[in-house]
């Protein structure tokens, strides 16, 4: 028995690595789930090999399930590991680099034969865990396969099938190490092999011989505790930026009282979104998959003509698709939403990897003066607030809106103090027909309220009949209008009309930091936890900065460029060349140092800091 | 939001109360207003309230259709008229959709659309207008157009093999396959008729006269002394018969369709080919009559309905999907906020 | 700039100077990696230099094809393939053009593109890889699943009615059209190159197995104890043969096949249909097997050639085009210039 | 016989208009051949209805071609019109407003019957030629049609025959009044009706007839003689921007001893570019309709590849769905040439009609960091040369760029000094191969010369198969590559390669005006003309204020932020919300002042000065 005592600490960043056959992704997801309900908070970020199922072994074939949990607020998946699991030679040598120095590796021994040190291209078959090269760090080497099947000799299984549970044994032993309980993962296999009773057996079996195996060996000269967070009192799920917006969609819709239609052409990362809503069909969600991205979009403006309410999501190479409809849409004056879940580019470019790039094809990538409404997600959970906001605002403002997410935030998950449907803000479709008829009964859909909006008004309704398309339209009619002045007219109402959505947004708050200073950094999108953890930091440093993230980016929030004016210097970290900043420059007279990442990986907190800190650094210079 | 019902009925309504104010503008002889009158003249006896008819075109001459309509309306983007008729039908079933589109609208930009709406089945009838020409772009030619047509892009003749819409759309899975044309008006209501009938995506192809940059194209079929010997008119359980006085018909040879007359002993028209608009192979066969090429003359031009069949339409089947998920795991929307796995801080 | 010439010939290669120096990166087991060695095996019977042969593709999992070929390649956008490879060959018709594409690359986001190919017929072969699912995105259904097909994005079954790959493309008027698949590598080859014979558009759809997302889909044609009584081999001239030691045959009743057990007295092979790839209607019969729905059994599914037609390639349509009017109009760039109504001051 | 003295003027503007079947366009065109031969400087400006053929004498109907010709340098067609030359009712009603105080009308009288009165929308049937509602302009009512026909009726032609050659009766009258001969139309008649000599026996009878009506009635008050403009010695014809365009694609095609292949689906008002290329088979042009706009410029990525110089031109709705394959050829760094012939947005908005709006589009219309240069056309002639340095950089700089033109100066026409083939700059691909290859052998297709470019490796050439694909790919080896830093420096190496191409294009200069001072104004794209006109004028009347006209948008011209440092303030009138302006902004540290008119019209000269002047008065207040 080892009765070591537990290593308390704030945080832990933990990467499970393996082949794509190794499980690696349900075992995180395990993991996350257990220490999340035993009040950790935590942030995670799963990073697949770009082939669906690379050979086995092969530097291409690493999957990685990153975790980063704690007992403070945790913003990132983290920059650099404490511990790394690896199931074969390629995960030790892809993950290594990012392994604090002196962390701590867990390795299964029968990942390093011959064939797979060849595959990892080890020089010579020179076998890491033997040659003395992990020297700086604290190796354990354990043979799981061999465990595994030890542990299950007498289940009468196949090899194949006993192989297939030796993420479990890692996962005992992990639970283990971090001083967690097997319970909640025992009962979520007894849920699964529901039908399949030796199946669930066998696996509960292993998980807790991985358990045991902690418990029992001398190897281990550290074992963690980490401390539940302090996070506010309440009630908590677990949630992924893709189900997050898929939530905000159906909430929107139930708030609104209108069916959602959600149609899309399946894309990496945006594709879950799909898979996520066809799962709601008993909330009367309709869910299309069209023959493309086009397809998608148009059949979402026929729903949304129809009355329902529409989304479409994609990402980058399938956004560009949809350039000519979201034109369509602007001029109809119907209401949309429109998600992107950023990828790497140019085109095809880095699908499986994250970048924030398309902002500016958010902003123009339009034929005409066509403007959208263009919001921005910053965590996972945040997700659920934007897409909630931009639904409400294409409906209250009858006009598509643009929801930027991306590949960092869409896969990684957090815990979230989900909301009770009754506080959700009301949306109210503007439906109301009263007064869109001249004295002479002609009907005026193109008539507006005081926020320059018309009524959506969907067939069905007597009387009210009216045609809608693609050519400029006679103001208050709706008629084709070839007139020079209405056309000038019309091209500034629309603009207008979505600037006036500044008024219908809140806001703009800082995250971190005093009101006004020397610097702020501006962010948006999922750079959020990276710097938000940084500006803490320096805070707590005593070196005063402060951070702005906008979750609103056209029109942007009133009180912003007042915000702004309190700072000397505006630093701008994007993963893209510097949109952001850019885009700024020509709206607002600002300082704006920008900053750009272009690795298909998200922000460190460490290149955040040492940009802040350059910046300090120069002032004192 | 509010939702039409079908339970009005229309059979007050007149054809004039299907026109809208807009001056019609089209070019004066334009083939085009024929087949606007016939669908003005037939919808009021279709039983459907006005206000639940909705026509969604594309861009193109043909596609300024919906604003000649008192009905809802869109007038969208080029080829997209099916996509977006395929999504306004799947989201409110209760709408008469009815798409309005041109020869390059639906099998240029649009092919894709076209062809996977017919796959899907969804209840919409698809009017094309096929004038075998770009008309408002001022007569390029169209995937419609014969190989050598001379137009504003192929000063030399074009070097395209054109597609045959029909055997497209029967490729394609098509329930409801049939073609008629502007020049015979009341055939051309009666198709309309037996489309809006067909419960499933119907497909007219309707030929039409682009007097301005393709003026005659189909003059043999309606010009009146050509059309009898050229023009074949199907019926379900009918002979195939044509020609002047119906003194011809057509028999198969094998999977080879032949041109007999009556007028010669030894023919009758117990032997010729009775139409039987189930059979889709025999549908092919009519569909592929102008690529026969026989000595003795070409075969007739046929218009009705060449194919209809019965399958279950996209949205009922979606629907059916729903409302069983709806009634067998019916959860409200704060259980599906919570999720099956939360916890309490 | 430099053109390629056919001159060259490539009979001293071998199938390993197609390989590359990438890791080939398909899942283990996955369909894809028995197609590449066919084509890689036939590649030096062909008669044509390496450096003239392009491989284009869209995206998916077969579309990472080109990386595997040591020839010219392009690995494009979705769906886009049928389209470069167009204008590649329509500029550069001395290459040797091949597209890898798959059912959602050519089928959904590219049918127009795809449908337009085989109209125009442009000189170039498609192996459409057709595992009924869409792989790189992890298991969404697509257009030539069944319906009812449970996927990632159809947790309760899809509603959409498939396309038939092979319908479809005789309906678009396409010139070869012909079916395999992965497990049967010998019909495989002989199928790709009866394909690269033909002068013209050919389309190979190849049943693949994806083994990670729709594992089995087509076992029933590859699987040994299945396979002889549910696959039929079509063979120009010959009858209609399959079942165990080709103990039966397919007869048309009409236009309805039958089959019919050679064994039982009073059938004989001189009965059977023999198949004749020119006739389009039989093509048709033969795409629609899986259609008729029969009380003894199915039809077995057909592979082999369908359909051959020969018709004029766009290309050549458009270099005769272009060297009459060189040669019967010839003008240089300055007469071109100054135009034929120019002044002087 | 009318022996009235000519009055000289410098410059007439003229309209021409009637219904489509009038014949308006040609009538427009044969009299602009003519003073271009006689001399003038012109500008033209047809304006089409929207649609095909509107029924007969509706105001939708109204076509119209208007001209201005001058003893002076000319560039817009005019804001006003000297004479306006009606068919009938409808046109006088739509274009009355922009005749000049005092202008001349010439009527059809029989354009004004009571039907074409009623379809004109005349209140009550009231007849404009006689109820003294033109008293202020200087009315000519003749019978045209009946005239015509009396003229021709021994012809033995028909009615509708001798109606449709009405129009050169007026084109017959109008060389009268202006003091021009008709020999050349005479000789383009004879020429056109070869195979026809009757008609043109009756059509040439109809002109002469027109002539001598005006040399016969004594009703003109004045006549007009514009004397030639003192253009530079050389030899012209008459070139709209349209038919410049496919000619320097041709010359291009031909200087760089490539095959010249153009993919393109029709779309008003780029239409044209296809229909000038499919008349140049005789010189090898491949011209390709695709299915749609995605096909058109995949099927030109597969030509380029293939060796071809490959281009496509759409208009804004067109060029939308251009993006997605714009990034790939952005990735694959292979030429292609990409022609927006803009028109009026949002979405199909004002089809018919100009604008500039579509400036965002090409910048930025793309996911993902894509970085393609952007050219515009400033007149017709322009057209040409712009067209021909799209073509050039391409091929020198392996990129897509981007040309735009718009409706205005693609249907406008003006004299062109046409050049010889031989003063054509050299266009030469990077087709060498040498050192492409390292020393064990490997191929690197993507290493690059001093300007970053890569070598154009066209299929065909044995050793040199190479894959090229839309995924990231490694430096200089081209393969595959999810590596993070490869990633950043190959993004940063497409932008730059893309900015080096300021080092190969001519230096910004100044149009008009002096090299600093106050003001300057900046204008891209059509606008030249008026800007021109306004700048030169209030030079000369005293007032010192520049005209700066891009052509080079991305990247600048590398003296342009210098020149523009020299003034105050920097004016930019915009056929949009601002596109120009605000992209300058994000670039360059100015002090501008944008205008935007939004009328599916071109700027008019006054507006411009107006504008200046507005700014000069207010530098004195
Ligand atoms: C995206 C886009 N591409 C091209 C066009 C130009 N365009 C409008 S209609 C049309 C074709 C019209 O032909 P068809 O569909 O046969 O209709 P018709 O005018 O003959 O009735 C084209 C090419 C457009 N409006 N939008
Ligand atoms: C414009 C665009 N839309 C969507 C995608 C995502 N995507 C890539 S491949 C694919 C479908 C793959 O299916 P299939 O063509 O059948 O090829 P397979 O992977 O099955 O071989 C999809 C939807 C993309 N890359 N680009
Ligand atoms: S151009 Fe042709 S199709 Fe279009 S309105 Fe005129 S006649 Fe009709
Ligand atoms: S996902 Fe399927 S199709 Fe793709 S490589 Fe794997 S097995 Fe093959
Ligand atoms: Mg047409
Ligand atoms: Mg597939």
């Amino acid at each position: 028995m080892n009765t070591q005592k537990p290593e308390t600490k704030d945080e832990v960043v933990i990467l499970f690595a393996g082949d794509s056959g190794d499980g690696i992704q349900l075992t995180g997801g395990q993991f996350t789930e257990t220490v999340e309900i035993f009040g950790n908070d935590i942030s995670t970020f799963p990073n697949f090999p770009a082939e669906i199922r690379a050979p086995a072994g092969t530097l291409s074939g690493v999957s990685g399930f990153q975790l980063k949990f704690g007992s403070i607020e945790v913003f990132t998946a983290g920059d650099q590991y404490d511990v790394l699991v690896v199931m074969n030679a390629a995960a030790l040598k892809v993950n290594l680099q990012n392994l604090k120095k002196g962390g701590i590796i867990i390795a299964n021994t029968s990942g390093f034969d011959s064939k797979n040190l060849r595959n990892a291209k080890y020089i010579d078959g020179e076998n890491p865990l033997t040659n003395q090269s992990l020297d700086g760090y604290e190796l354990h080497s354990i043979d799981i396969t061999k465990l595994t099947r030890e542990a299950l000799k007498d289940s009468g299984l196949s090899v194949k099938e006993i192989d297939r549970s030796k993420n479990m044994f890692v996962l005992g032993f992990i639970y283990w190490m971090f001083n967690q309980s097997v319970d909640n993962t025992v009962k979520n296999i007894t849920e699964k092999f529901k039908n399949k009773p030796d199946l669930a057996k066998s696996n509960i079996s292993v998980l807790k011989a991985g358990y045991n195996f902690g418990d029992t060996s001398e190897t281990f000269s550290s074992r963690f505790k980490v401390k539940p967070a302090k996070l506010p009192k309440g009630k908590y799920r677990n949630i992924s930026g893709n189900q997050a917006i898929s939530l905000g969609l159906v909430a929107a819709a139930n708030k609104s009282n209108l069916e959602l239609f959600y149609g899309s052409y399946p894309i990496t990362p945006a594709s879950d979104i799909l898979h996520e809503l066809s799962r709601y069909k008993n909330l009367g969600v309709k869910t299309f998959q069209a023959e493309d991205e086009i397809a998608a979009i148009a059949a979402t403006i026929g729903a949304s003509f129809g009355g329902s309410l529409a989304a479409t999501a994609s990402s980058g190479p399938g956004i560009a698709l949809k350039g000519e409809a979201l034109g369509l849409s602007v001029i109809l004056e119907i209401p949309l939403v429109i998600v992107n879940v950023q990828r790497g580019g140019p085109s095809t470019g880095l699908p499986t990897k994250t970048e924030q790039a398309d902002l500016w094809q958010a902003l123009y990538g339009r034929n005409g003066e066509a403007p959208i409404p263009v919001l921005a997600a910053a965590t996972p959970k945040d997700c659920f607030d934007m897409a909630y906001e931009a639904c409400r605002i294409a409906v209250e403002h009858m006009t598509p809106v643009f929801l930027l997410s991306d590949g960092y935030i869409a896969n990684g998950a957090e815990p979230w103090a989900f909301p009770k449907s009754s506080d959700l803000k009301p949306i109210e479709p503007i439906t109301n027909v009263e007064g869109m008829t001249t004295e002479e009964g002609q009907l005026l859909p193109y008539k507006r309220n005081k926020d320059l909006v018309r009524p959506w008004i969907v067939p069905g309704q007597k009387g009210f009949e009216h045609r809608i398309g693609g050519l400029e339209k006679e103001a208050d009619t709706g008629n084709v209008s070839y007139d020079p002045l209405n056309h000038q007219n019309m091209t500034k109402t629309r603009e207008e009309k979505v600037l006036k959505i500044a008024e219908d947004i809140p806001e703009q708050q800082i995250e971190s930091g005093p009101d006004s200073g020397e610097i702020v950094v501006v962010g948006w999108g999922s750079t959020y936890g990276a710097i938000e953890t940084a500006v803490r930091e320096l805070n707590e440093e005593g070196k005063p900065v402060s951070h702005i993230h906008l979750k609103y980016i056209f029109p942007f929030p009133k009180n912003l460029e007042q915000l702004l004016n309190g700072f000397d210097k505006v630093i701008i970290p994007e993963m893209n060349r510097g949109q952001l900043s850019r885009y700024m420059k020509q709206e607002l007279e600002i300082n704006i140092i920008p900053h750009s990442k272009m690795m298909g990986l998200p922000y460190h907190v460490e290149e955040i800091k040492q940009l802040i800190e350059n910046e300090l650094s120069h002032a004192k210079a | 939001m509010q939702k039409p019902n079908n339970n009005g009925n229309s059979s007050t309504l007149t054809p004039k109360d299907y026109a809208t104010d807009q001056e019609v503008r089209w070019c004066p002889g334009c083939g085009d207003y024929s087949i606007l009158k016939q669908v003005q003249t037939v919808m009021p006896q279709l039983g459907v309230p006005k206000e639940n008819t909705v026509f969604v075109s594309g861009i193109g001459c043909a596609a300024r259709y919906p604003y000649y309509m008192n009905t809802y309306g869109m007038h969208s983007i080029h080829g997209r008229a099916t996509a977006i008729a395929s999504g306004l039908k799947a989201s409110n079933p209760e709408l008469d959709v009815w798409v309005i589109t041109g020869d390059g609208d639906s099998l240029a930009i649009g092919g894709n659309h076209l062809i996977h709406l017919l796959r899907r089945n969804i209840d919409v009838n698809v009017l094309l207008f096929n004038n075998e020409i770009y008309g408002l772009t001022k007569g390029q030619y169209s995937p419609t157009s014969p190989q050598g047509k001379v137009s504003k892009s192929t000063p030399l003749g074009s070097v395209d093999h054109p597609f045959n819409p029909l055997a497209l759309a029967l490729g394609a899975e098509a329930t409801f396959v049939s073609r008629a044309i502007d020049r015979n008006p009341k055939h051309l209501r009666d198709t309309i008729v037996a489309a809006h009938k067909h419960k499933g995506t119907s497909l007219i192809e309707i030929y039409q006269n682009c007097n301005v940059f393709n003026d005659l194209a189909f003059d043999l079929y309606s010009n009146k002394d050509s059309k009898e010997e050229n023009a074949i008119y199907l019926e379900a359980g009918k002979p195939l018969l044509f020609g002047k006085d119906q003194n011809k018909g057509i028999k198969l040879d094998g999977f080879k369709p032949v041109i007999v007359s009556l007028e010669e002993s030894g023919n009758s028209t117990d032997d010729l080919w009775v139409h039987d608009p189930e059979d889709k192979i025999k549908a092919s066969i009519l569909t592929n009559f102008f690529d026969y090429d026989f000595n003795k003359g070409d075969l007739p031009r046929p218009f009705g309905v060449f194919y209809e069949k019965q399958r279950d339409t996209y949205e009922d089947l979606m629907k059916t999907q729903i409302d069983n998920a709806v009634s067998s795991a019916p959860i409200e929307l704060d259980e599906l906020l919570s999720g099956s796995n939360h916890w309490e801080i």
